[in-house]
């Protein structure tokens, strides 16, 4: 049981092979054509290099790659996060304030409603925007993607009448911590990620959550009959997401200091998405893995990243990260596998034709 | 009994009609000149590709997937043909089929992706998307105009109809598009199959029924789909451009799930679908003509007439069924 | 008339403009919609509003319901500056007046200036090039090499293209500046700031040292100014900064000595709009093309700007 | 076929080709497999099997559940592509690689689980895939006139335009087996098509295949009812482990023998094993449990009354459709009551879902099992401590080595073959999985346990093993409500009998009155 090879053969065989693969490939990509691409240096106290970078700027994908997960896992999807980023980010703005003082040409700190109340609003709100989902899809019986479509449309617009279409900007320092202070010289983003992270795993490992959310993904209705609360997971589900994508506002909004009510997560939901599928998860619900949808996040981030590194023209960025994201999911793809490297797959079942001729 | 059991297979699609019905009535009570021929018609003019894309959305929904690269699909069908027409100077004629081939062979790599190399079909078609829409700027990230006579005539012909109103080409081809959808999803073995590949994909395949090709023809004819919608948004724009049709895939997709076909596939009509554009069609111009919106509350307005819509709709449909039942 | 809010007697109709707007993407549009409809409302004009989500589509379906409505007036800023040819036929054929503000058009077939009266704004190559000159006059000390750092708006944008082009085209001429790193913020400060923290490692990695920041708006220098910050230099000393638009942040940041210059693009167009929507109305004849008043605004008259800012 | 090692103990011998006087009924194999062998990541679900089916008979597959039968036929029909071994039908070796291409060979199959289209009409089940054709499109109205005479051949009359997924499992089983005799094959493989139906329908379906075997067709027919094989095949063959037993002529194997071959050792006989622990005098000591009154859901069941004690087990009888899932479904709370109340130990209850009926003690343990019962792609182990869980709620997470433990003890009492309890129930033998359920409400310990059809697709051996449960856990004082549509189970089973027709109760039946006879008068009403 021991023996390296074995060992070596369960981890290709399990589900965070691929996932873990696609960032190693990346970061070797980066290896070896970025230069410095590893450098890490300390400046004022807290690391400073491309990777913390990848960590930062990659937290709220994180975040709703998190929230995500669970969603897609009952079967569902929601494509509203991005909005509700908005709107979080806005609600805090707009309670912290957005006024600039100076008193004997030193900054003013000034917030209009204090701020751990500012957060804990923010982050109701985009609690109850999430059930309201829920609320559709659990209860009404909406189809997922058209119930939170409407939260899509509306909640960009939410957050622009909060906002009056101008972009707050926040002046109050101590709020520039959640998205651009450090801890320990890390980011503190990284902390908030692990609280969540952590908090999430506890709640869907050990505890019986995880168990029934893939449950009712894979067949609502048996669940049912087994005497599981579906809607009620459904509803719960909804609103998680909903709060992740709240911290990611706020994260999002802190990092650049102002709520932008057009434009903050604008198309973050597909990249969520997409992080939730890279990291190894189906899109049809039922299993799920939390850690491969951070890696997927990561995936992600690192190659935005990477394309800004390398210098990539703004023209074909977006057909250079459509390849990378189709060859990485082809190396995913185990069918794929057994095509191109025709002996490492076993051919099994209905799509294959070839092995029986022998 | 039998009459309505009849019915209920068309439940959902009768009150899509008659909330059509109802919003049509509500802009005519409120506004002046809404209640217009002219009116209904532009709804078809200046949602005849979105009618045509949402027709191969149907037909994908149907078989349980999903397609988002449809709106870089059209940018690119209308960056290609304007490119093709404006800088190598070559005709319509070459140009149209070229682009109908183009769309149909993106429809069946993605196919290809989807069913043989079992990778999903949301992120197939991301990268569908992405790769699309940065093909556009590739070719130009400014527009190119088209200058070619054809498609000018195509662009402004108007054809006349009784009572001073019109309609152009465009709208001729959405609604030959939807009877030749029609016809294809009741009237023949493909479109079966594809309604029994969504109820059960693997109870499709023991039944003997030839899921691979259909599923492979199924996103062939989704490119097609769009492609014609791009050749068509070309006629509309008359010219290529990177941002064109940004987003337009949510509202296919939720023109084609108003209209009565679910994500999980199995069901749909055509039919719905064409109702589900129009519906949208008549809540923009309910707001259009309102007038007075700022860009958020037109946002907020939509999304709550969207929702008071589908929310309405579910209720009645959920009522209807429990009522089903008991009879 | 003498005095606009006299002048319209209760008996004469009200005239209808129908003004389609591209969006609410930025503040600077905000603002842009803003002064029309506070204008509109002042000049006693009922404005049909529409609000196209940044969709081209929606503004030809608005400019359809325009006709349909018989406004007496249509407006409109284009998304982009092709695909009007039907819709402005059939307002010609209906017999509607159009103006253009912030773009002009192109058109398939014919002459574009047949199809509106005027076409008010302003001009962002105009702007690329006054950011290019503004910059070449504040380093002319400088004679050995410059290397800007550029963020550009939404790739394919209307603004981002004409701004580019404006600069380049100044920069021709002079050889000792070079962008060496170019890359799209999206007009976002989240974006502009997530990019240039990128240009300053691989500028590092490089070699290389980074001169100047030219960003087509002012909303992604500030999110860059902030990155600046994060990795030890000043903005605004150790790298110059210019940009575009001149919204109410540029200020405080030039106040802060951290931005260099804006260069504005002023939304203001409601009352000059209003003045031209009257004289047509009236009969008068109008000049093809009207020009926005704008400015530029260097760092050291920032303190004295900010206040009398509208957005 | 010059005899492998797997021929060496064949006991029955193969006839070659035709006979020269050509009247003796012509026996010429018609498929034929070899060596078979297909392994699953840590199953060997078949090893060198051989089989082999002639034109004009009816071949049993027997074996116990997961023996390999299921995956047999999936191999012949191209579902599965084997590991080892060749398939002939005809003398030509064939390697269908999808069930269409083993249906254009002449090969059509109804499968073990329903496979059809849910949301397609009941016509359109029968005929998608070969639809008449007028004009130049797909005729409609020949479908459904056709589909209506097909069904009525087999006693059914339904609306055939209606989506299949509004009837039972039952009548889905019957289209299924319609579509498959409607494609005119050499070859007909049906798999379990008789697990839910009752005595009239599989009589009728009984003809319908002596008819096609008259015509020269090969059947192969997997059951679990030893009755059934006696009464139409004419040889069997015996799988087990996936391993081939042996070939028989029917009438030359005693049941007890058959039996005995298919579990490996002797089996002591099911008949005598369950004895009616207390059949009248102890039950009366035992308070009433359960009380419906006037229950009903206009359209699905009329008002009924109903109690169950405490040590009780109370069997529903009644025709294909009669409504006895629904009765089922009402009390679990799964479907709605439009009247009437429930009592439970003498308090009103209002059981709006079915977690509500669970945490008064009630389980359920439904009749579709691929529908309603199974969590596909999660592992035995949680499929079956779901209910419990789902019953302790989320906080309470039974610690994974209880899990274990739990699942572990299940998995020897019913003796679920599978691989570990970290397989996916999905993987399963369709019997496993019936278990894999069962077992998910016997951990509940309720106090009353519905099981609606729970013997469906399971073998003998464990059935007899099941219904000595059902008794041993009635006798420990717990109410059973047993719905099957075997008539011999629910006499062997119950102390009381309630009798549905037309979706209402007409009668209740109990002590003597339990008897082949009577309950049969009793159903047809005369
Ligand atoms: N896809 C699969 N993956 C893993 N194991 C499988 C798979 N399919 C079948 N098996 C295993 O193969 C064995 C044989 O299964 P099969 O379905 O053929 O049994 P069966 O004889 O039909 O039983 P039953 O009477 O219960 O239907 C079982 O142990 C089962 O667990
Ligand atoms: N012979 C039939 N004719 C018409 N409809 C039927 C018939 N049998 C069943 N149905 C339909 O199937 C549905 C399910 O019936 P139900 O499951 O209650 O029957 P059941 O008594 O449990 O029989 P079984 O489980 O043996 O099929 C009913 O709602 C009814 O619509
Ligand atoms: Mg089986
Ligand atoms: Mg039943």
């Amino acid at each position: 049981m021991k023996n390296p090879a074995d060992i070596w053969k369960g981890f290709k065989d399990s589900r965070l092979f691929w996932p873990l693969a696609a960032l190693g490939i990346v970061l070797l990509f980066n290896l070896i054509f970025t230069k410095d691409f590893f450098v890490m240096e300390i400046k004022d106290g807290h690391l400073y290099g491309v990777i913390i970078d990848i960590i930062n700027r990659g937290a709220p994908l994180m975040l709703l790659s998190i929230g995500m997960t669970l969603v897609i896992a009952t079967k569902g999807i929601d494509i509203s996060v991005g909005s509700v980023i908005a709107i979080s980010g806005a609600v805090a703005a707009s309670l912290i304030g957005g006024k600039l003082e100076y008193v004997d040409g030193v900054q003013k700190l000034v917030t209009l409603v204090p701020m751990p109340i500012a957060i804990l609003a923010a982050l109701f709100v985009a609690t109850v925007l999430g059930a309201w989902n829920g609320l559709l899809v659990a209860r009404v019986g909406i189809q997922p993607i058209v119930a939170t479509l409407i939260l899509l449309v509306a909640g960009r617009g939410i957050a622009q009448l909060i906002t009056q279409g101008q972009i707050i900007t926040i002046y109050y320092n101590p709020f520039k911590f959640i998205g651009g202070g450090y801890l320990l010289g890390f980011p503190f983003t990284m902390f908030i990620v692990a609280v969540v992270f952590a908090a999430t795993i506890y709640l869907v490992r050990k505890t019986a959550l995880g168990l029934f959310i893939e449950s009712i993904g894979i067949n609502p209705v048996a669940s049912r009959f087994a005497g599981i609360n579906v809607s009620k997971y459904i509803f719960s589900v909804y609103a998680f997401s909903g709060l992740c994508a709240g911290i990611a506002g706020l994260i999002v909004c802190s990092n650049v200091s102002s709520a932008d009510g057009n434009n903050a997560g604008l198309f973050i939901e597909l990249d969520a998405i997409l992080a939730v599928a890279l990291g190894g998860n189906s899109l049809d619900g039922g299993k799920f893995s939390l850690v491969g949808s951070l890696l997927g996040a990561l995936v992600i981030q690192s190659i935005t990243t990477t394309i800004y590194a390398t210098g990539v023209p703004p023209e074909i960025t977006l057909v250079v990260k459509a390849l990378v994201v189709i060859l990485i999911c082809l190396l995913q793809s185990a069918n794929f596998r057994a095509v191109v490297f025709a002996k490492w797959g076993q051919n099994r079942g209905i799509a294959h034709e070839s092995t029986i001729a022998k | 009994m039998k009459a309505l059991s009849l019915n209920n297979k068309y439940v959902n699609l009768y009150i899509t009609t008659l909330l059509f019905c109802a919003l049509f009535a509500l802009g005519s009570v409120l506004y002046t000149g809404f209640f217009s021929g002219q009116v209904l018609l532009n709804m078809f003019i200046d949602n005849a590709f979105l009618i045509i894309t949402a027709i191969g959305m149907t037909f994908v929904l149907i078989i349980g997937g999903i397609d988002i690269s449809i709106g870089a699909v059209i940018a690119l069908i209308c960056m290609l043909s304007a490119y093709l027409l404006e800088v190598w100077h070559l005709g319509p004629l070459v140009v149209i089929p070229a682009m109908l081939i183009v769309g149909a062979v993106f429809g069946l790599v993605q196919g290809i992706f989807i069913h043989y190399f079992k990778i999903q079909p949301f992120i197939v078609t991301l990268a569908g998307m992405f790769l699309a829409r940065g093909l556009c700027y590739v070719i130009s990230i400014d527009t190119v105009l088209i200058t070619d006579p054809f498609y000018q005539f195509m662009a402004t012909y108007r054809i006349p109809l009784p009572f001073n109103s019109f309609i152009s080409v465009s709208v001729l081809i959405a609604l030959a598009a939807i009877a030749a959808a029609y016809y294809i999803l009741n009237y023949t073995r493909f479109g079966r199959t594809a309604y029994a590949i969504g109820g059960n994909e693997q109870s499709a395949l023991l039944m003997g029924l030839p899921v691979a090709r259909t599923k492979v023809l199924i996103y062939t004819l989704n490119g097609f789909c769009s492609a014609l919608a791009g050749i068509v948004f070309s006629f509309y724009m008359l010219s290529g451009y990177g941002l064109h049709a940004v987003g337009l895939e949510m509202d296919a997709i939720a023109s084609v799930v108003i209209g009565g076909t679910p994500l999980t596939g199995g069901i749909g009509f055509v039919t719905g679908t064409l109702f589900g554009v129009l519906i949208q069609g008549v809540i923009q111009t309910l707001i259009m003509f309102q007038g007075t919106l700022s860009s958020w509350w037109t946002k907020i307005a939509i999304a709550f007439l969207l929702c008071v819509f589908i929310v309405l709709q579910r209720l009645i449909v959920a009522r209807k069924e429990s009522r089903k039942s008991l009879a | 008339g003498a005095s606009n809010q006299g002048a319209t007697k209760p008996t004469e109709k009200k005239i209808v403009l129908g003004f389609s707007q591209i969006g609410a993407e930025s503040e600077w549009r905000t603002a842009n919609t803003e002064s029309i409809k506070a204008a509109a409302k002042e000049a006693g004009i009922e404005l049909k509003f529409s609000d196209a989500q940044q969709k081209q589509e929606n503004q030809l379906k608005a400019i359809r319901s325009f006709i349909q409505q018989k406004v007496d007036v249509i407006a409109f800023s284009p998304v982009v500056e092709t695909g009007w040819d039907a819709v402005l036929q059939e307002a010609k054929a209906a017999g509607i007046p159009v103006i253009l503000t912030d773009r002009a058009i192109k058109m398939s077939n014919g002459n574009p200036e047949d199809y509106y009266v005027t076409f008010m704004g302003s001009d962002f190559v105009e702007e690329g090039r006054r950011a290019a000159n503004w910059l070449v006059d504040f380093m002319k000390q400088d004679k050995a090499d410059v290397n800007i750092v550029e963020l550009q708006g939404t790739v394919g944008s209307a603004p981002a293209i004409d701004r580019k082009n404006g600069f380049e085209e100044v920069m021709k001429n002079h050889p000792n500046y070079k962008i060496i790193k170019s890359q799209t913020g999206d007009f976002t400060r989240a974006k502009g700031k997530e990019v240039m923290e990128s240009f300053l490692k691989s500028a590092k990695a490089d070699g290389q040292k980074i001169d100047v920041l030219f960003a087509h708006n002012d909303d992604m220098a500030i999110g860059a100014i902030q990155a600046i910050e994060e990795a030890g230099l000043k903005p605004g000393k150790d790298i110059i900064i210019v940009s575009i638009d001149g919204v109410k942040g540029a200020f405080e940041a030039m106040i802060a000595g951290k931005l260099n210059a804006t260069i504005e693009c002023s939304p203001l167009l409601g009352g000059q709009l209003m003045e031209a929507v009257k004289d047509l109305t009236a009969g008068k004849q109008l000049a093809k093309r009207i020009l926005t008043k704008e400015g530029v605004f260097p760092a050291d008259v920032a303190a004295k700007e900010l206040p009398s800012r509208k957005y | 076929m010059t005899g492998g090692s797997g021929f060496t103990f064949l006991e029955y011998p193969i006839h070659h080709d035709f006979s020269p006087e050509g009247k003796v009924p012509v026996m010429s194999s018609i498929l034929t497999a070899k060596g078979i062998c297909k392994y699953f990541p840590g199953v060997k679900a078949l090893q060198n099997v051989d089989f082999e089916l002639q034109a004009g008979e009816i071949h049993c597959l027997m074996g116990e559940n997961g023996a390999g039968k299921s995956t047999l036929i999936k191999v012949l029909t191209g579902v599965e592509v084997s590991d080892a071994g060749e398939v002939c039908l005809e003398r030509k070796k064939i390697a269908p690689s999808s069930p269409q291409q083993a249906q254009q060979l002449g090969i059509s199959t109804v499968y073990q689980e329903v496979n059809l289209c849910l949301n397609l009409s009941v016509a359109e089940n029968i005929f998608i895939g070969r639809e008449p054709r007028k004009y130049c499109g797909i005729d409609w109205k020949e479908i459904n006139r056709r589909s209506r005479v097909l069904l009525a051949n087999m006693n059914l009359d339904i609306d055939v335009t209606q989506p299949l997924g509004r009837y039972s499992v039952a009548i889905q089983q019957m289209v299924a087996i319609a579509r498959a005799l409607d494609i005119s094959a050499k070859v007909l493989i049906l798999d379990e098509p008789t697990s839910s139906l009752d005595a009239t329908e599989v009589n009728k379906l009984f003809e319908v295949m002596q008819k096609l075997k008259q015509q020269g067709l090969g059947i192969i027919f997997v059951t679990h009812f030893i009755e059934q094989v006696y009464a139409v095949s004419d040889r069997i063959t015996i799988l087990r482990n996936g391993e081939l037993v042996g070939v028989y002529d029917t009438a030359a194997l005693p049941r007890v023998q058959l039996i005995a071959k298919m579990m490996g050792k002797a089996f002591d006989g099911f008949e005598a094993s369950i004895k009616k622990t207390a059949a009248g005098s102890e039950a009366e000591e035992h308070a009433g449990f359960l009380a419906v009154r006037g229950l009903g859901c206009r359209g699905s069941i009329s008002p009924f009354d109903l109690e169950v004690n405490n040590g009780e087990v109370l069997g529903i009888v009644g025709l294909l459709g009669s409504g006895r899932t629904e009765l089922a479904r009402i009390i679990f709370g799964i479907d709605r009551a439009d009247s009437g109340e429930v009592l439970i130990k003498g308090q009103k209850v209002k059981l709006v879902c079915p977690a509500d009926a669970i945490r008064h003690g009630l389980a359920y343990c439904p009749e579709n099992r691929k529908t309603e019962g199974i969590i596909d792609t999660l592992s035995v182990r949680e499929n079956i401590i779901l209910a419990l869980q789902a019953k302790r709620g989320w906080g309470k997470y039974i610690p994974r080595k209880k899990q274990e433990e739990i699942a572990n003890k299940y998995v020897n009492l019913l003796r679920i073959k599978t691989a570990g309890l970290e397989q996916l129930v999905g993987n399963l033998s369709g019997g496993n999985q019936q278990k894999v359920i069962l077992a998910r409400w016997l951990i509940t310990m309720p106090s009353l346990l519905i099981l609606d059809e729970p013997t469906r697709g399971i073998d003998v051996g464990t059935k007899a093993e099941i219904q000595k449960l059902i008794r041993a856990l009635a006798a420990e004082g717990m109410a059973v409500i047993f719905i099957s549509s075997e008539l011999d189970e629910s006499i062997r089973c119950c102390d009381r009998m309630a009798v549905l027709r037309d979706r209402s109760k007409i009668a209740e039946l109990s002590g003597q009155e339990i008897e082949e006879q009577v309950i049969m008068q009793t159903i047809a009403g005369v």
